[in-house]
């Protein structure tokens, strides 16, 4: 079986999970509200998996794809968890904007 | 130019097209459909890898469970409205910044970080399919398997607890 | 048997005094340290007959960390000088009475196991915890059975307990740095590291921190003279008896001989700080109002002297440095107790209040007199050796520095007699003077046989640590 | 045998002091002072053995008694040596000692703490003994700290006083100041020659190759120890002070014993101070000039004791004159007579004062000649000793040193013969004073007038006896005294008795009949007595306030170290403190100012992790 990175090359993957993971900063930083800024944490993670499964491939080993999974999983959890604290949060303070979060205040 | 390397194209536009757009909508919802677009396009990514079983998962997972849960989370909060408002200027314009130099240095670094070889080893081993990858899952990580499912319990109770609504006085 | 059995008495003599209840402590406690004066004598004879008495086991392996306890000359004098004024002091505090004496005494012989403890390491890291050891227990007896203002005494406990501390956190950094280079903190490996002239300098400068401070040399004396009037008076004599000695011991045997060549590079700094010390401190003991402020600065002054020999690097420097250190010891400790005997009569240390004493209690004179000569140094006590080989040793090095360190012997004379003249002398006072109690009276009695008879005889003593002191000059000019 | 006598001769007076110490007060004040006296004659007589002893095998006595101190190139022991030198000193030092003690159990009868001075008196008698026995400097040192020590325990005897206690501590310190001196010197000699002893030293400087530049840095500061224990200029000024004592102390002190230490150290040294001859200059200019201004300030004073005093210092002056020209001989011979005749007038002067019942102020004395005649006519014959009269003992001596003077240099014999004059006078105007004349104090004074008692007059009587022929030991001629120190000084020409010595006789002798000539006019044809001291005015009142010197000292040193402490003390302390407690604040400064980024801005808190990974890691790759 060709290995497809013959075709496409490695570096490819890295400019694209590196912006990827980059517009997931931006949105980390750019947008106020909540969800949002769990979603560019999202888009993070992926590109972060995408790097994985393309350098699985670079290598022909499974363990890259293996630890995939189990970043999949913890995401999963991850998200469930955040979303329900965000829930919470609304519930308690009526806005998710995260500029109002302050109680982290030293 | 091969007609893989155009598909990839395609699908990293795709990506970063959408990606961008989930975080440049001001409606909540419009985010979140960006947003599945993007997984699946990376999903189109793994499938170009021949990567079908993380594929599917993804597709499982994120498309389907993490979005429908940030869709719902959106709606039971009745977000859909674009009444966000900026951030400061300052602020958008460092975020812009970081953007720029955070690119520049983990692409140096990757690209830099080994030489990459001309030619792609193949061994011809079949590494991805599922089958494959069921057997290491339940052999060489059986014991991290059963805790990320062990996490994944702890994570509904988890919300479970958190969601639900203290009884006042109590 | 070996040193490690004087260690365990002490921690068991406090145990056994904290379960001994209040009323048995002091006791409980006298016992257990005579016991441990006793115990330490044997071993001194074992030591003198040739047995080796050291000790050493495993601890820690990673970091390796051994339980390597060295019993050389020099170490079974300091032990010996902490375990003989260990008893002198418990017996000392006889006439006071203290809340909670339980803890209090407890706490006396916490410390002396440490302080102990921290003579005869020789593993840096456990060196290094009975030092930080020591600290803890003269923090609790300073501020809770101090004497002053709470609040005040709270502050200059506070200080003192951060200056040491950070100073020593130097020191912990020297000493993690050197376990980086030899992979062990044995003294031997220690001494046996090559470190390149950079490298010495920084840590020679790690060690001084924490040692200036603790000796103290100025100008990191600030917490000094506060704490000694702050602390009831065990503690002044513990920290002045022989916490002091543990920076002065500790330069001889860590800071010198692993840091050679820097501290050559330093001798006349620090020399010459050691002697600015000396003037300083017996400038400001002047004009003391304070009784036990006027000893702290006195012995600020000494110090700077035996601090002086010690950066000498000559074999007179330290074996001067090493009599006058227990000599300093056993008459500092003495004229804290003839402070306290005062204060236990006028209730004052406020010297403007005194005076007057001497026709009331003749004998209490004497000592008293003879305690103030031997801190200044007159021929016939032991000071005078030690003060005499210090200040011989400085002028091999340099005529100068015998000169100004010398200053001491005139303003040494001149602040104690001046206290001594307004403490004792003048009209007799209208305030009756009880005369000294025996147990006050053995305590003195103590302190002025050893100093005399070894003022005559220092032989015994000068043998016992010059054989260590050669070996440690021979690793400094290797 | 012999060592154990040496022994005892050392550590009699020294049981005497054990056994009034502890047991003094329990026995009677006689016994208590018997005791103090018989020790002390005990020494005495243990001296004449060794002495005699001496005198016929010449061959003197060194042992060593235990190891002391070891530095790392030499060891000092306990050594006692008995040779001509120190058997002399140990003669008139025990000898006079006891008088001096058998006059205390009558004058201190009366005081309650007389145990407690003769303690003190035997102590002192006791370190004078280490000093002069030792055979190496630092056996010297402890007797020469020793009696420093005891002075300051006698000068402030009356403690009650503060006054007596400062004068106690200043000469306590004084000393130091030339201790310190000696401690140098000792240094020095101690790295020159690896040895302290006097005859190693000696052997090892006449082997040569001494670095002499070196040496003569040792000499001075030697001599800085002798200018204090022997109150030369400039740290003569304790010696008057030290008056404070009660009187036999004063005629302990500034007659037979400490005041002579540093005369016997410089005669000990002999070897060293002659291989430096810029020092030995010094030393009799020093000498030169202390006597000089000493006589003069002796001038004017009106307490008995304090012009005693002064003559005292100014005889050492002369002393030291003749140490300087090499001439150690006179000197020592100086020594012994005025040992002599200074005893016997202090003793006397005690006397007077114990007659008027402490009175010391000569203004309210005179007519006493015939209250108390033995102390007149003893003190008379004193007085012309010491003025320097034909034949008697102070007449020799002093000739001998303005004979050495007038050899060396022209212009110290001058300074020398007028302060002789100056003496002749100021002696004369105490005695004029005191016993001439009507009485001018109190009716009760007057009534009470009395001799004292025998035990008081007895060593008057001896003393004088001696002073008038204590110039025998060493008269022009027979110079016993001179060969008798051969073995330690060296060969000394013995003058020839020619035109110009008898001139130089006679123009001393005329002086001081010059000088007792103007007292006489002054003090009995003018019936001059002294104003008061709000009266003295000019020239006279610097005179009589001794030049300032102490108000010069206290001036210059006393004050601004005082100040210095002070300043120390309430504004360098506390900076210094401050110093330390600003590391604390600056801690706490931190944290205020860091609680502020702590301000819960998720926002800000992100930026600032983003920027700090990639900060790690752009540093972890450029580290790479």
């Amino acid at each position: 079986m060709n290995n497809i990175l013959n075709q496409i090359g490695i570096e490819n993957y890295i400019f694209l999970s590196v912006l990827l993971f980059c517009i997931g900063v931006f949105g980390v930083l750019y947008r106020r509200n909540a969800i949002i800024v769990f979603m560019s944490i999202e888009i993070m993670l992926n590109a972060v998996n995408l790097l994985f499964v393309a350098f699985s491939t670079y290598h022909q080993d499974s363990e890259g794809q293996v630890f995939v999974f189990f970043s999949m999983a913890v995401a999963a959890a991850e998200v469930a968890v955040g979303l329900a604290i965000l829930v919470s949060v609304f519930r308690n303070l009526g806005s998710i904007d995260i500029d109002n979060l302050k109680n982290l205040k030293g | 130019m091969s007609p893989i390397l155009i598909t990839f194209y395609c699908l990293a536009a795709i990506t970063l097209a959408t990606a961008f757009l989930t975080i440049y909508s001001k409606n909540p919802i419009h985010s979140a459909i960006y947003l599945v677009l993007c997984f699946f396009s990376i999903a189109g990514h793994y499938l170009l890898f021949n990567a079908q079983f993380l594929a599917i998962v993804h597709i499982i997972v994120y498309s389907g469970a993490i979005m429908i849960l940030f869709l719902f989370t959106i709606m039971l909060m009745n977000l859909n409205k674009e009444n966000e408002v900026h951030k400061p200027r300052i602020t958008r314009l460092g975020a812009i910044v970081v953007f720029v130099v955070t690119s520049i240095v983990l692409t140096t670094i990757f690209i830099n970080s080994k030489p990459i070889a001309g030619e792609y080893p193949t061994t011809g081993e079949d590494f991805q399919s599922i089958k494959v990858l069921g057997k290491i899952l339940l052999n060489e990580y059986m014991v991290p398997f059963e805790f990320a499912s062990i996490l994944l319990l702890v994570a509904m109770i988890g919300v479970v607890l958190l969601s639900k609504k203290e009884k006042p006085g109590k | 048997m070996d040193v490690t059995t004087i260690l365990l008495l002490l921690l068991v003599g406090a145990v056994a005094t904290f379960l001994a209840g209040d009323k048995l402590a002091s006791k409980v406690a006298l016992v257990f340290s005579l016991g441990t004066l006793g115990v330490s004598l044997s071993l001194l004879n074992q030591l003198l007959q040739g047995t080796d008495i050291s000790f050493v086991g495993t601890w820690i392996d990673n970091p390796k960390v051994a339980l390597a306890f060295k019993a050389d000359g020099l170490a079974m004098a300091m032990v010996l000088l902490t375990t003989a004024l260990t008893p002198l002091i418990v017996f000392s505090s006889f006439g006071n009475h203290f809340n909670n004496s339980k803890n209090f005494y407890a706490l006396v012989l916490f410390m002396a196991f440490a302080m102990a403890g921290t003579f005869l390491a020789a593993d840096g890291l456990l060196y290094y915890i009975f030092w930080e050891l020591a600290l803890i227990p003269i923090y609790f007896i300073a501020l809770v059975w101090g004497n002053g203002d709470a609040e005040e005494r709270k502050k200059a406990v506070l200080k003192f307990f951060i200056y040491t501390l950070g100073g020593s956190l130097f020191m912990l950094i020297a000493f993690a740095y050197l376990y980086s280079k030899a992979g062990s903190f044995l003294l031997e490996d220690l001494y046996n590291l090559d470190l390149s002239a950079g490298e010495e300098s920084w840590i020679f400068l790690a060690f001084f921190l924490a040692y200036a401070i603790k000796i103290p040399i100025i100008p990191f004396h600030t917490w000094q003279a506060k704490v000694y009037q702050k602390a009831p008076t065990v503690g002044t004599m513990l920290l002045s008896g022989i916490m002091l000695k543990m920076g002065l011991y500790s330069v001889i045997r860590w800071q010198l001989p692993i840091a050679p060549h820097a501290a050559k590079e330093y001798m006349p700094i620090l020399i010459g700080l050691s002697i600015a010390g000396v003037i300083y401190g017996s400038i400001v003991a002047l004009r003391q109002k304070d009784l036990k402020k006027l000893l702290a600065y006195s012995s600020l002054a000494h110090v700077g002297l035996i601090a002086a020999g010690c950066y000498t690097l000559t074999l007179d420097g330290l074996s001067g440095a090493v009599a006058q250190m227990i000599a300093h010891g056993f008459v500092i400790v003495g004229l804290f107790f003839v402070a306290e005997i005062i204060y236990r009569r006028y209730e004052t240390r406020t010297i403007t209040d005194m005076g007057g004493i001497r026709t009331q209690t003749p004998k209490f004179t004497s000592m008293f007199m003879i305690l103030v000569l031997a801190s200044v140094a007159l021929p016939g006590t032991y000071n005078f050796v030690g003060e005499f080989t210090v200040l011989y040793s400085l002028s091999q090095a340099n005529l100068w520095f015998a000169v100004l360190g010398g200053t001491t012997i005139i303003l040494g004379a001149y602040y104690m007699l001046k206290m001594f003249q307004n403490v004792m002398l003048g009209e007799t006072n209208a305030k009756a003077f009880a005369d000294v109690t025996s147990s006050e009276a053995i305590t003195l009695v103590a302190i002025i046989a050893f100093l005399l008879f070894f003022g005559l005889y220092p032989k015994p003593i000068t043998d016992l640590v010059e054989p260590t002191l050669k070996e440690i000059l021979a690793v400094i000019n290797k | 045998m012999e060592k154990n006598l040496a022994l005892v001769l050392l550590l009699s007076p020294f049981v005497g002091f054990l056994f009034n110490i502890f047991f003094g007060k329990k026995v009677s004040r006689t016994v208590s002072g018997a005791i103090g006296t018989l020790t002390v004659v005990l020494s005495f007589l243990l001296s004449i053995c060794f002495f005699s002893q001496l005198n016929q095998s010449g061959k003197p006595f060194e042992f060593s008694v235990f190891d002391w101190i070891q530095v790392s190139n030499f060891k000092l022991d306990f050594g006692i040596l008995l040779d001509q030198l120190s058997l002399l000193w140990l003669l008139f030092v025990t000898g006079i000692g006891s008088l001096i003690h058998l006059y205390s159990i009558s004058y201190m009868h009366d005081d309650e703490n007389m145990h407690k001075f003769f303690a003190y008196l035997n102590l002192f008698v006791f370190f004078m003994i280490t000093l002069v026995v030792g055979s190496n400097l630092l056996v010297m040192f402890i007797g020469w700290e020793g009696v420093g020590l005891c002075s300051y325990l006698l000068i402030g005897f009356w403690y009650k006083n503060q006054d007596y206690n400062d004068a106690a501590k200043k000469a306590f310190i004084m000393n130091r100041v030339g201790d310190l001196g000696f401690l140098i010197g000792m240094f020095i000699i101690g790295a020159l020659f690896s040895t302290l002893n006097y005859a190693e030293i000696k052997t090892a400087l006449a082997a040569g190759n001494a670095d002499t530049a070196l040496l003569g840095v040792a000499a001075l500061c030697l001599f800085i120890g002798a200018t204090g224990k022997s109150a030369q200029l400039p740290l003569y000024t304790w010696l008057p002070d030290a008056m404070a004592g009660p009187t036999p102390v004063s005629a302990l002190i500034h007659a037979a014993t400490m005041v002579t230490a540093g005369i016997f150290m410089v005669t000990r040294m002999n070897f060293v101070f002659d291989l430096t001859p810029d020092v030995q200059n010094i030393i009799a200019i020093v000498g030169a000039l202390t006597a000089l201004v000493a006589a003069s300030i002796g001038l004017l004073q009106n307490d008995i004791k304090k012009v005693l005093a002064y003559s005292t210092v100014s005889q050492l002056g002369l002393m030291f004159l003749a140490l300087g020209f090499g001439a150690y001989n006179v000197a020592v011979f100086h020594v012994i007579t005025h040992a002599f005749f200074k005893a016997c007038l202090f003793l006397g002067s005690g006397s007077v004062i114990h007659g008027l019942h402490g009175e010391q102020d000569m203004r309210n004395m005179g007519g006493l000649r015939k209250a108390m005649p033995i102390t007149f006519w003893t003190m008379m014959i004193s007085t012309l000793a010491i003025a320097g009269i034909f034949p008697f003992a102070g007449f020799w001596s002093k000739d001998e040193i303005l004979m050495v003077a007038f050899e060396h240099n022209k212009v110290l014999y001058v300074i020398a013969s007028i302060a002789s004059i100056m003496t002749a006078f100021y002696m004369f105007r105490l005695m004029y004073l005191t016993f001439f004349r009507e009485f001018r104090g109190t009716e009760e004074q007057k009534h009470h007038l009395h001799e004292s008692p025998s035990l008081i007059t007895i060593p008057l009587i001896i003393l004088a006896v001696l002073a008038v022929i204590g110039g025998a030991i060493n008269l022009p001629g027979s110079m016993w005294l001179t060969h008798f120190l051969e073995p330690i000084l060296g060969k000394h020409e013995a003058h020839a008795l020619g035109t110009h010595e008898f001139m130089l006789m006679g123009v001393a002798l005329v002086g001081a009949l010059v000088g007792i000539l103007w007292a006489n006019a002054k003090y009995i044809k003018q019936a001059f007595v002294p104003k008061s001291d709000a009266e003295i005015t000019g020239f006279n009142k610097t005179i009589y306030d001794k030049y300032y010197v102490d108000e010069f000292y206290t001036f210059l040193i006393v004050k601004p170290i005082n100040g210095l402490s002070n300043f120390f003390r309430t504004t360098l302390e506390p900076a210094l403190g401050k110093v330390v407690f600003s590391f604390g604040s600056l801690a706490n400064g931190l944290g205020t100012q860091g609680k502020k980024i702590q301000n819960g801005n998720i926002g800000l808190y992100l930026f600032v992790f983003v920027i700090g990974v990639c900060a790690i890691i752009t540093y972890l790759f450029i580290a790479q």
